[in-house]
C-alpha cells in the first residue's frame, strides 16, 4: 500500500517543477525542468496504475493530511456541528489511477510541442511554469480524495486556465477571452461551493454522529459521503431527502457544466482560442474540461441516487453535442471547429452518464484525450506555417506537411468515430449505452427522453464524422489559397519537437481504443469503476451498426460535398446560409449573455453609486444641514450683541430661580422636599 | 411704628407708573423725565417707611446727578432723540415673556418665604431721632474698608470716565489702530486672490494637485 | 392691613421687572441705561425694606449701608457708561444697543 | 525570530514565578490577576504604549534636515516593529499553550483604575484568540505603514507622531478588557486618523476628513450610550468585560436597546450599508499609507466590536435579531460589490470592494455558529492583508501615473511585470482563491452560516462571483492590452516596495496554506462567545 504514496509524487512533482522553473538562468533550461518533472509525474503515475492493476479489486487507498480542523469541547449544539476539518490528500481508485497518467501524458506532449511552437517568445519561462502549475492541479484535482481538496485543485485548474489562455495578455482578445474563462468557470464553481457547503449543513451532523469521540472524520470525504448519500437513499439521515439530494447533485452539475463548457456556461470555450495552440490541446484534451466530466465520475454515487439529475445531464449532455457539432459545421477558424466540437464530445460523454453508460462515458474521456490534443497540436503546426487559423486559406498541407497530415487524418479518423479507431470503441459504446438507456439502479427515462437522446446521439455520430473531415478536406486536400504575401511553397514540416508528440498521440488515437474491448481479462470496464461492482458495458452490435454507419456515412458525405462534389449534395452548404451564420455565431448565446449582463448587473451597478451619492449621502446630509441649520440659528444668539446675552441669561436665571425654589419646596419632579 | 398704609399705596403705584413710563415713552427725553419723578417717587417711599437719610442721598444722586449725566448723553449723542432710535427690539414680547417669568418667579419667593425675615423691631428712636447716626456708626465701623473701597472705585471710576471721553488722544489712537486692520485685511485678501488664481491655471493645465505624502 | 416687607418687595420687583424689560427690549443705549438704574432702584428699594422691617440689633441698618454702597457704585457706573457710550457713538456713529455688535467673535 | 522572542519570553517567565491565586481585590491597592496560572506580564502594556512613547521621543526630534527626518523615520520604524515582536511572540506562546488555555485570556493584566464613582472601571488588559490575530494584523501593517511613507517629505515629524498614537490607539482598543478603557482608545484613534486624512490627502481632503470624523463621533456616542447603560443598569457595578460580558441577566428592554446602540455603532465602523458613504470618500482622499490602515485596520475596529461587544455583551439579543443583521449583510454584500463593478477609480473600486468583504464578517455575526466566527475572526485578518496590498498597489500605480482613474491607465503589465505579478496576486486573494488567506475565512464563514441562513449565505456568495468580475475586469483594463505611449517610462518595483510588498505576499500566502496553526488560538476565543450564545456560560 505504501506503493500508492507515489501519487504523492505525481502530483506534487510538477509543482515543484513550476516552482524551480525560476531558478536556471535560461528560459530553455526552465523548460526543461517542466517538461522533466511532467515526465517524472507521468512514469510515476504508470507505475501507479501498474500497481493498482495487480490489486484489481483492492479497496481505494487514501493518504491525507490536514490542513486546518478545530474540535471545540461541545462538539455537536443543536443540530449545529461546531467542528470542522479541512484535509487534503490523494485518493486512488481505478478511477483517479487510469486518469493521472492521461493527464500526465498529455500535459509532457503539449510541452515537448509548445518547445518548438513557443520559441522566442517573451513569456517562454512563465508559460512553461504555469503549465507545470496547471498540470500540478488537474493531477491534484484527480487524485483528491475529498471535497474541499477538489476545490483547491478545481479552482487551481482555473487559475491555471486564466493565465496560459491570457499567455499573450497584450492582445486585447486575450485578455478578454482570459477573464471570461475564469469568470465563467467560476461561477460554475460557486455551484460547487454551494454543493460544498450544503452538504456540510446536511450531512456533517450525521457524520459527527457516527464517529466516535476523538476521531476526526472528515465531511468532505468521498468515501464517507458515498456512504452518507446511500444511507440518505434510505432514509437513515435525518433531515435528507430525496429534493436534498437532487439539489445537491443539481449544484455539483453546475460546477461541472462550468468546467466542461456545457451549454448554458459554454460561451467561454471558444473564445479561449485566443490562448497559444498547445494550450487549448491541454484545456480541451485532459485538464481543464475533462474536470466536469471526472467531477460527475467521481460523484456518481450521488447521481445514482437522484435519478431525476441523471435525466438532466442526459438532456444537458445531448443539447450540447448537437449544438458544438452544428456550430463546428459552420465555423471556418481550425480552432474555433476543434473547441465546437470539444464541446460536442464531452456532451457526449455527459449524455453517456446521464443515461448509465458510466464506463461508457470515463472511456470515451481517455479516448477523446488523445485524438483533441492531437487534433490541437497538428492544427498548431499548420497554424504557425501558414500564419492563419481560416481553413479556406490554407489548403495543400497534404503535399507539404506530410507527417502533420497524415496525423490530422488519423486523428480526425478516431474523432469521427471510424472503425477500429480510438474514437470508435468508445463512442459506439456510449450509442449502445444509450440505446439500452439504463441505469444500474433500476430508474429509467420516459420514453420521450429516450427518444431525443437516441435522435441526438444519431445525429451526433453523423455530425461528428461531417466536420473533422470538413475541416480536413477543405485545409488539407483543398487547392492551396492564394493569399498576398504568402507563399504555399516555402511551407516546411515544423521541426521534430513539434512532430513528434504528435506522432506519438496520433499512434495512441489509433490503438488506445482496444483496452476498452469487453472479454480481455482487464478491460476498461473492468478497471475503472466507482460503484462496488464492474461497469462493463457489453459489446453491442447494434450500437456498432449504428454509430459506425453513421460516421461512415458522414465521411462519405463529407468527400462527396468538399471533394468529389456531388452536385445534389454540394449546394447544401450554400442552402443552409441563414442558419449557417446563425451557428457561426454561436446562436447569439453569447450577445444574449452580454445583453443580460448590461441589464442584470452593469446598469444596477452603474446605478448604485449613484444612489449612493444622491440617497444615502443626500440623507446623511440632510442630517447634517439640520444639525448645522440649528446650530446658526443658536449662533444668532451669540452674535454678540449684549441684549441677546443678557436675554438668555435671565432665561437662566428664571429656570434657576424658579427650579430651585420649586425644589426648595418639594414641588419640582423627582427632588424630595427639603422644608 | 407703622407704616400709613394710603401713603404707602399711592406711592408705590407711582412708582411702579414712573418706571413703566421709563421703558415704555419713545421719547428718551421724556423717558429720562419720567426717570427723574420716579427717583422723586422712591425717595419719597423711603420716607414713608422712615428712611430719611436714603431719602436724602436718593435726591441727591439719583434725582439729581445721574439724570443729568444721562441728559448730557442725549445731547451729546445725535439720533438719540429721534423716533426710529428709540424702537424695541423685534424680540421684545419674547424679553415681555421672559420678565414676567421673573415677576412670578420674584412673587413665589415671596408667596413661599410668609414675611419670615424679621429679626427685632425697628426701634422709635430710629423714627424719632432719624438713621443718619447709625448709618454714619455702620458705615465708618463695621462698614470703614468697603467705604473706602467705594470712594476709591468712584475716583478710578470717574477720571477712567473722563480719559475714556477724551476726544483727540483717544480716537486718534482708535483711529490708526482701525487702519492698520484694514490694510492689513486688505493684504490677507490679495495673498488668497492669487493663491486661488493659481491653482485654478494648475487645474486648467491638467495636474491635480500632487500627493505629497506617498 | 399693616404695610410689611412683602409690600416692599413686591415694589423692589416691580420696579426691577420693569428694569429687565427695558433692559431686554430698548434698542437704544441710553434708554438701557435708565433701565439699569431702575434695577439698581429696585435692589435698594429691596434693602432698604430689609433694614426696615428686617431689623437686626447685631447689625443695625446694615440693609441702609449697603443701599448706599449701591448707589455710590451706581454713581461711577453711570459715569463710565455715559463716558463708554460718547466713545462708541464716536466710532459707529450710533447709540442702538443691536448694532454695537463687537463681541461677536 | 520567533523563537528569540519565544526563548525571551520563557526566560522571563522563569524569572517571575509568581504563584497564581484567585482574584482578592484589596481596595485602594492595585491587583495584578493571572488567570490560567500563566505569568505577571506587562507584554501588553508594553506594546501598546511603546509606541506612544516613541511618539513622544519624536516630537522633540529636530526635521530640518533630510538626515534628521531619516532620523524620524527610523525611530517610527523602531516604535512600530517592537510590538510586531511582541505580538508574534504572543500569538507563538499561545499556539504552543494550545490545549491548556481554555477559554480565559493570557497575559492579563488588571488594575483598579477609576473607583471614584458608584460604578468601577479598572486598567484591564488581556487577549484571546479573536483580538490576538487582530493584534498582529495591526501591528505588521504600522509597521507597512512606515515604510510606505518612506519618501513623504511633508511635516514629517507630526506625520509619524500621529501614525504611532494612532497605534496606541488600535491595539489598545484590541487588548481592552474594560469598557471606559475600550472606548477611550476607540477615541483616541479618530483624532489622529482625521488629521491624517486631513493634512496630507488628496484635493477634497477636508470634506472627507469630517464626513469621517462625524460619522465616527456619531459611532463613538452610540458606542458611549450603551457602555453607560451596560454598566448603570446592569447592575455589576463596574464597567469591567469579566462582570459584563458573563452571565449578566439585563432585562430584555435594556439588551434590545444595548444590543442595537452597540450594533449601530460597529456597523458605521465596518461599515454596514447604508451606513457605509464615509469610506468610499475617505479612503480615496487619504493618502495611501492612511489608505492601507484604515481599510487593514480601522474597519476591523467594527468587525472586533461586533463580536466583542456585539455579541460578547448582548448575545440573547442577537440571537434574537439575528435575521436582521443577516439581512443587512446581505445587503452590504451585494451593494458592495456591485458599487465596486461600477467605479472607475481604483481606490474607490477597492474601498467598495471592502465593503463587500466586510459583509461576509457581519453574515457570521449574524449566524453566530462556531464555524462562522473563526472565519470571521480569519476573515478579518485576511482582507487586513489583502486589502492592505491592494492599497499600497494602488498608491505605487497612482505614484507612477498621477491617476487612478481605470479608463486612462492601460497596458501597464508591459512596463512593470513585477507589480503586476503582485496585483494579480492580490485580486486572486481577494477573489478567494484557495490557498490565499481569503478563501479559508470565506469558506468557513459560508460554512458555518448556511445550516441556519441559507438563502442569505446564497446571495452572499453569489456576490462573490460580482468580486470577481470586478477584480478580473480591473486587471484587464489596468495592465493588459496594448502599451499605452503615456506611460512609457514607468519603473517596475522598487526595491524599497517589493521590501514592503513582498512580506504582505508571504503572509497572505501563510494564512492560506497553514491556517491550521492558529486555528485553534482563534477556536479558543471564538468558543468562549459560542457557549455564551449558546447560553451555557
Amino acid at each position: 500500500m505504501q506503493y500508492y504514496n507515489l501519487t504523492w509524487a505525481v502530483v506534487l512533482v510538477p509543482l515543484g517543477g513550476a516552482l524551480f522553473a525560476y531558478l536556471p538562468e535560461s528560459a530553455r533550461n526552465a523548460a526543461r525542468v517542466c517538461i522533466a518533472s511532467t515526465a517524472i509525474s507521468f512514469v510515476l503515475s504508470l507505475l501507479v496504475l501498474a500497481y493498482r492493476l495487480g490489486h484489481l479489486h483492492a479497496a481505494p487507498y487514501e493518504s491525507l493530511i490536514t490542513f486546518w480542523s478545530f474540535n471545540p469541547a461541545q462538539p455537536i449544539g443543536g443540530g449545529v456541528v461546531n467542528n470542522f476539518t479541512a484535509q487534503a490528500g490523494i485518493l486512488v481508485d481505478g478511477l483517479s489511477a487510469s486518469i493521472l497518467p492521461v493527464v500526465a501524458l498529455v500535459s509532457l506532449l503539449v510541452q515537448v510541442h509548445s518547445l518548438g511552437y513557443m520559441r522566442g517568445d517573451a513569456g517562454y519561462r512563465r508559460y512553461f511554469a504555469i503549465i507545470a502549475f496547471f498540470t500540478f492541479s488537474m493531477l491534484a484535482l484527480v487524485a483528491s480524495p475529498n471535497f474541499l481538496n477538489l476545490y483547491f485543485a478545481w479552482e487551481g485548474v482555473g487559475l491555471g486556465s486564466f493565465l496560459l489562455i491570457g499567455h499573450w495578455w497584450h492582445k486585447p482578445e486575450a485578455a478578454a477571452a482570459a477573464k471570461k474563462a475564469f469568470l465563467v468557470t467560476r461561477i460554475g464553481d460557486l455551484g460547487l461551493l454551494l454543493a460544498i457547503v450544503f452538504g456540510f449543513a446536511k450531512f456533517a451532523p450525521h457524520v459527527a454522529s457516527l464517529t466516535p469521540p476523538g476521531q476526526v472524520s472528515d465531511p468532505f470525504n468521498f468515501s464517507v459521503l458515498s456512504r452518507e448519500w446511500q444511507f440518505a437513499h434510505q432514509g437513515l439521515v435525518p433531515g435528507v431527502g430525496g429534493r436534498t439530494l437532487a439539489i445537491l447533485a443539481l449544484l455539483v452539475l453546475m460546477g461541472a457544466i462550468g468546467k466542461s463548457a456545457q451549454l448554458p456556461l459554454h460561451t467561454w470555450l471558444p473564445d479561449a482560442m485566443e490562448g497559444p495552440t498547445p494550450i487549448s490541446a491541454l484545456i480541451h484534451a485532459a485538464t481543464m474540461v475533462a474536470a466536469g466530466v471526472y467531477l460527475i465520475a467521481r460523484t456518481y454515487p450521488l447521481f445514482l441516487v437522484a435519478p431525476h439529475v441523471l435525466t438532466v445531464v442526459a438532456l444537458i449532455g445531448a443539447l450540447s453535442a448537437v449544438f458544438g457539432a452544428v456550430v463546428a459545421l459552420a465555423h471556418t477558424d481550425i480552432k474555433r471547429i476543434i473547441a465546437y466540437s470539444t464541446i460536442s464530445h464531452l456532451g457526449l460523454m455527459f449524455t453517456a452518464l446521464g443515461v448509465g453508460a458510466f464506463t461508457a462515458g470515463v472511456f470515451h474521456l481517455f479516448t477523446h484525450a488523445w485524438f483533441k490534443a492531437l487534433l490541437f497540436l497538428a492544427a498548431g503546426n499548420v497554424i504557425q506555417a501558414y500564419g492563419t487559423q481560416d481553413i479556406r486559406e490554407m489548403g495543400g498541407v497534404w503535399s507539404r506537411m506530410r507527417i502533420t497530415a497524415w496525423a490530422m487524418l488519423l486523428g480526425c479518423c478516431s474523432a469521427a468515430g471510424v472503425v477500429f479507431f480510438a474514437g470508435f470503441w468508445s463512442k459506439d459504446s456510449i450509442v449502445a449505452g444509450v440505446l439500452r438507456n439504463q441505469f444500474p439502479d433500476g430508474g429509467h427515462h420516459s420514453l420521450a427522453v429516450k427518444a431525443a437522446l437516441i435522435v441526438a446521439v444519431c445525429a451526433v455520430s453523423l455530425l461528428g464524422a461531417l466536420y473533422p473531415f470538413r475541416m480536413f478536406f477543405i485545409a488539407f486536400l483543398g487547392d492551396p489559397a492564394r493569399r498576398r504575401g504568402f507563399t504555399p511553397q516555402r511551407v516546411r514540416e515544423s521541426p521534430p519537437s513539434m512532430v513528434m508528440p504528435v506522432v506519438v498521440l496520433a499512434a495512441l488515437s489509433c490503438v488506445a481504443g482496444f483496452i476498452g474491448i469487453s472479454g480481455a481479462g482487464v478491460t476498461f470496464g473492468n478497471f475503472v469503476f466507482a460503484l462496488d461492482k464492474p461497469q462493463n458495458e457489453p459489446f453491442d452490435i447494434a450500437g456498432v451498426l449504428l454509430g459506425a454507419g453513421l460516421a461512415l456515412i458522414g465521411v462519405a458525405v463529407a468527400y462527396l460535398i468538399w471533394v468529389r462534389p456531388v452536385p445534389a449534395l454540394a449546394r447544401l452548404p450554400a442552402r443552409m446560409g441563414r442558419l449557417a451564420v446563425a451557428a457561426r455565431n454561436g446562436f447569439h448565446v453569447d450577445a444574449a449573455y452580454a445583453w443580460l449582463v448590461d441589464r442584470l448587473v452593469l446598469r444596477p451597478a452603474a446605478l448604485v453609486p449613484r444612489v449612493d451619492e444622491g440617497i444615502t449621502d443626500a440623507v446623511a446630509d440632510g442630517i447634517a444641514d439640520g444639525v448645522r441649520a440649528t446650530a446658526l440659528e443658536a449662533r444668532r444668539l451669540q452674535g454678540g450683541r449684549l441684549q441677546a446675552y443678557a436675554l438668555t441669561a435671565f432665561v437662566g436665571v428664571v429656570l434657576m430661580a424658579g427650579g430651585f425654589t420649586l425644589a426648595a419646596t418639594g414641588h419640582f419632579p423627582g427632588v424630595g422636599a427639603t422644608r | 411704628m407703622t407704616v400709613n398704609p394710603v401713603a404707602f399705596y399711592v406711592i408705590a403705584v407711582l412708582v411702579v407708573a414712573t418706571a413703566i413710563a421709563v421703558v415704555a415713552v419713545p421719547n428718551i427725553i421724556h423717558a429720562a423725565v419720567a426717570l427723574i419723578a420716579c427717583f422723586f417717587m422712591v425717595a419719597a417711599l423711603y420716607l414713608a417707611i422712615g428712611a430719611d437719610f436714603l431719602a436724602a442721598t436718593q435726591l441727591l444722586i439719583y434725582a439729581g446727578a445721574i439724570p443729568v449725566l444721562i441728559i448730557f448723553a442725549v445731547m451729546l449723542t445725535r439720533g438719540s432723540m429721534r423716533r426710529e432710535g428709540n424702537s424695541w427690539v423685534r424680540w421684545w414680547p419674547l424679553a415681555l415673556l421672559v420678565t414676567m417669568g421673573l415677576g412670578a418667579v420674584l412673587l413665589g419667593v415671596f408667596a413661599v418665604s410668609h414675611d419670615r425675615w424679621h429679626r427685632g423691631t425697628y426701634p422709635q428712636r430710629l423714627l424719632d431721632d432719624g438713621t443718619t447716626r447709625t448709618i454714619g456708626d455702620a458705615l465708618l465701623n463695621r462698614y470703614a474698608l468697603p467705604f473706602e473701597v467705594a470712594s476709591a472705585l468712584l475716583l478710578v471710576a470717574l477720571v477712567g470716565a473722563v480719559l475714556l471721553a477724551r476726544r483727540d488722544e483717544s480716537e486718534a489712537v482708535l483711529e490708526r489702530s482701525e487702519e492698520e486692520r484694514r490694510q492689513r485685511e486688505e493684504r490677507v485678501r490679495h495673498r488668497r486672490e492669487e493663491r486661488d488664481r493659481a491653482r485654478r491655471a494648475r487645474l486648467r493645465d491638467g495636474v491635480s494637485t500632487p500627493d505629497e505624502s506617498t | 392691613m399693616t404695610i410689611g416687607i412683602t409690600h416692599l418687595l413686591v415694589v423692589s420687583a416691580a420696579l426691577f421687572c420693569v428694569g429687565v424689560f427695558g433692559l431686554l427690549s430698548r434698542r437704544n443705549a441710553i434708554a438701557l441705561l435708565m433701565s439699569v438704574e431702575l434695577m439698581f432702584n429696585g435692589v435698594n428699594v429691596a434693602l432698604v425694606g430689609f433694614a426696615r422691617f428686617g431689623y437686626s440689633n447685631l447689625r443695625p441698618l446694615s440693609g441702609m449701608a449697603f443701599a448706599l454702597f449701591v448707589i455710590t457704585i451706581a454713581a461711577a457706573e453711570v459715569a463710565v457708561a455715559v463716558a463708554l457710550l460718547l466713545v462708541a457713538y464716536r466710532r459707529h456713529q450710533t447709540v442702538q444697543a443691536d448694532e454695537l455688535d463687537e463681541l461677536r467673535g | 525570530m520567533n523563537g528569540v522572542v519565544l526563548s525571551g519570553l520563557h526566560a522571563g517567565m522563569s524569572l517571575a514565578q509568581v504563584t497564581p491565586g484567585p482574584l482578592t481585590p484589596t481596595p485602594g491597592q492595585p491587583t495584578t490577576t493571572t488567570t490560567g496560572g500563566e505569568f505577571p506580564t506587562l507584554l501588553l502594556t508594553t506594546l501598546i504604549w511603546v509606541t506612544l512613547a516613541a511618539a513622544l521621543v519624536i516630537i522633540f526630534m529636530p526635521e530640518r534636515t533630510a538626515e534628521q527626518r531619516g532620523r524620524i523615520r527610523l525611530m517610527a520604524l523602531a516604535g512600530t516593529t517592537v510590538p510586531v515582536l511582541m505580538a508574534i511572540g504572543g500569538l507563538n506562546y499561545q499556539i504552543n499553550q494550545e490545549g491548556s488555555g481554555g477559554f480565559s485570556y493570557v497575559f492579563e493584566e488588571k488594575h483598579q483604575w477609576i473607583t471614584a464613582f458608584s460604578v468601577h472601571s479598572n486598567y484591564h488588559l488581556g487577549v484571546d484568540g479573536v483580538s490576538l490575530p487582530l493584534l498582529l494584523l495591526s501591528t505588521v501593517l504600522f509597521v507597512v505603514a512606515v515604510l510606505a511613507s518612506w519618501r513623504n517629505e511633508r511635516r514629517v515629524r507630526l506625520y509619524f507622531v500621529l501614525l504611532l498614537v494612532l497605534e496606541t490607539g488600535v491595539n489598545g482598543f484590541f487588548c481592552s478588557l474594560d469598557y471606559v478603557l475600550l472606548f477611550l482608545f476607540y477615541e483616541v484613534e479618530l483624532v489622529p486618523m482625521f488629521l491624517l486624512i486631513a493634512i496630507w490627502g488628496g484635493p477634497r481632503r477636508m470634506h472627507a476628513a469630517w464626513k469621517f470624523l462625524i460619522f465616527m463621533l456619531t459611532s463613538s456616542a452610540l458606542l458611549l450610550a450603551a457602555i453607560l447603560l451596560l454598566a448603570f443598569k446592569g447592575g455589576a457595578g463596574s464597567f469591567d468585560f469579566d462582570q459584563l460580558n458573563t452571565g449578566l441577566h439585563l432585562s430584555a428592554g435594556i439588551a434590545t436597546a444595548g444590543f442595537w446602540l452597540t450594533f449601530i455603532s460597529f456597523a458605521i465602523k465596518l461599515p454596514v450599508v447604508p451606513l457605509h458613504t464615509w469610506l468610499p470618500d475617505a479612503h480615496v482622499e487619504a493618502s495611501t499609507p492612511v489608505s492601507v490602515i484604515l481599510a487593514g485596520i480601522l474597519l476591523k475596529l467594527g468587525g472586533y466590536g461586533m463580536l466583542r461587544v456585539v455579541l460578547g455583551a448582548f448575545p440573547d439579543a442577537a440571537k434574537r435579531y439575528s435575521l436582521a443583521i443577516v439581512a443587512l449583510a446581505v445587503v452590504s454584500a451585494i451593494w458592495g460589490t456591485l458599487a465596486a463593478l461600477a467605479q472607475d477609480d481604483l481606490k474607490r473600486l477597492v474601498a467598495y470592494g471592502s465593503i463587500g468583504h466586510m459583509a461576509i464578517v457581519l453574515l457570521a455575526v449574524g449566524a453566530q455558529s462556531s464555524i462562522a466566527l473563526n472565519g470571521a475572526v480569519l476573515q478579518m485578518v485576511a482582507h487586513g492583508f489583502i486589502t492592505g496590498l491592494l492599497f499600497l498597489l494602488v498608491g505605487t500605480v497612482y505614484d507612477r501615473t498621477r491617476t487612478r482613474s481605470i479608463s486612462r491607465l492601460g497596458g501597464l503589465a508591459w512596463q512593470m511585470p513585477r507589480l503586476t505579478a503582485i496585483w494579480v496576486f492580490a485580486g486572486l486573494a481577494s477573489l478567494g482563491l484557495p490557498f490565499l488567506a481569503g478563501f479559508v475565512a470565506e469558506f468557513m464563514v459560508f460554512t458555518g452560516a448556511f445550516p441556519t441562513h441559507r438563502f442569505a449565505t446564497v446571495v452572499v456568495m453569489a456576490s462573490i462571483a460580482i468580486t470577481t468580475g470586478y477584480l478580473l475586469w480591473m486587471l484587464q483594463r489596468v495592465f493588459f492590452g496594448p502599451a499605452k505611449e503615456a506611460y512609457e517610462r514607468l519603473r517596475d518595483a522598487s526595491t524599497l516596495e517589493l521590501f514592503y510588498l513582498v512580506p504582505m505576499v508571504v503572509a497572505v500566502t501563510i494564512f492560506g496554506v497553514v491556517p491550521g496553526r492558529i486555528m485553534p488560538v482563534i477556536n479558543n476565543g471564538v468558543a468562549t462567545l459560542v457557549a455564551r450564545l449558546s447560553g451555557s456560560v
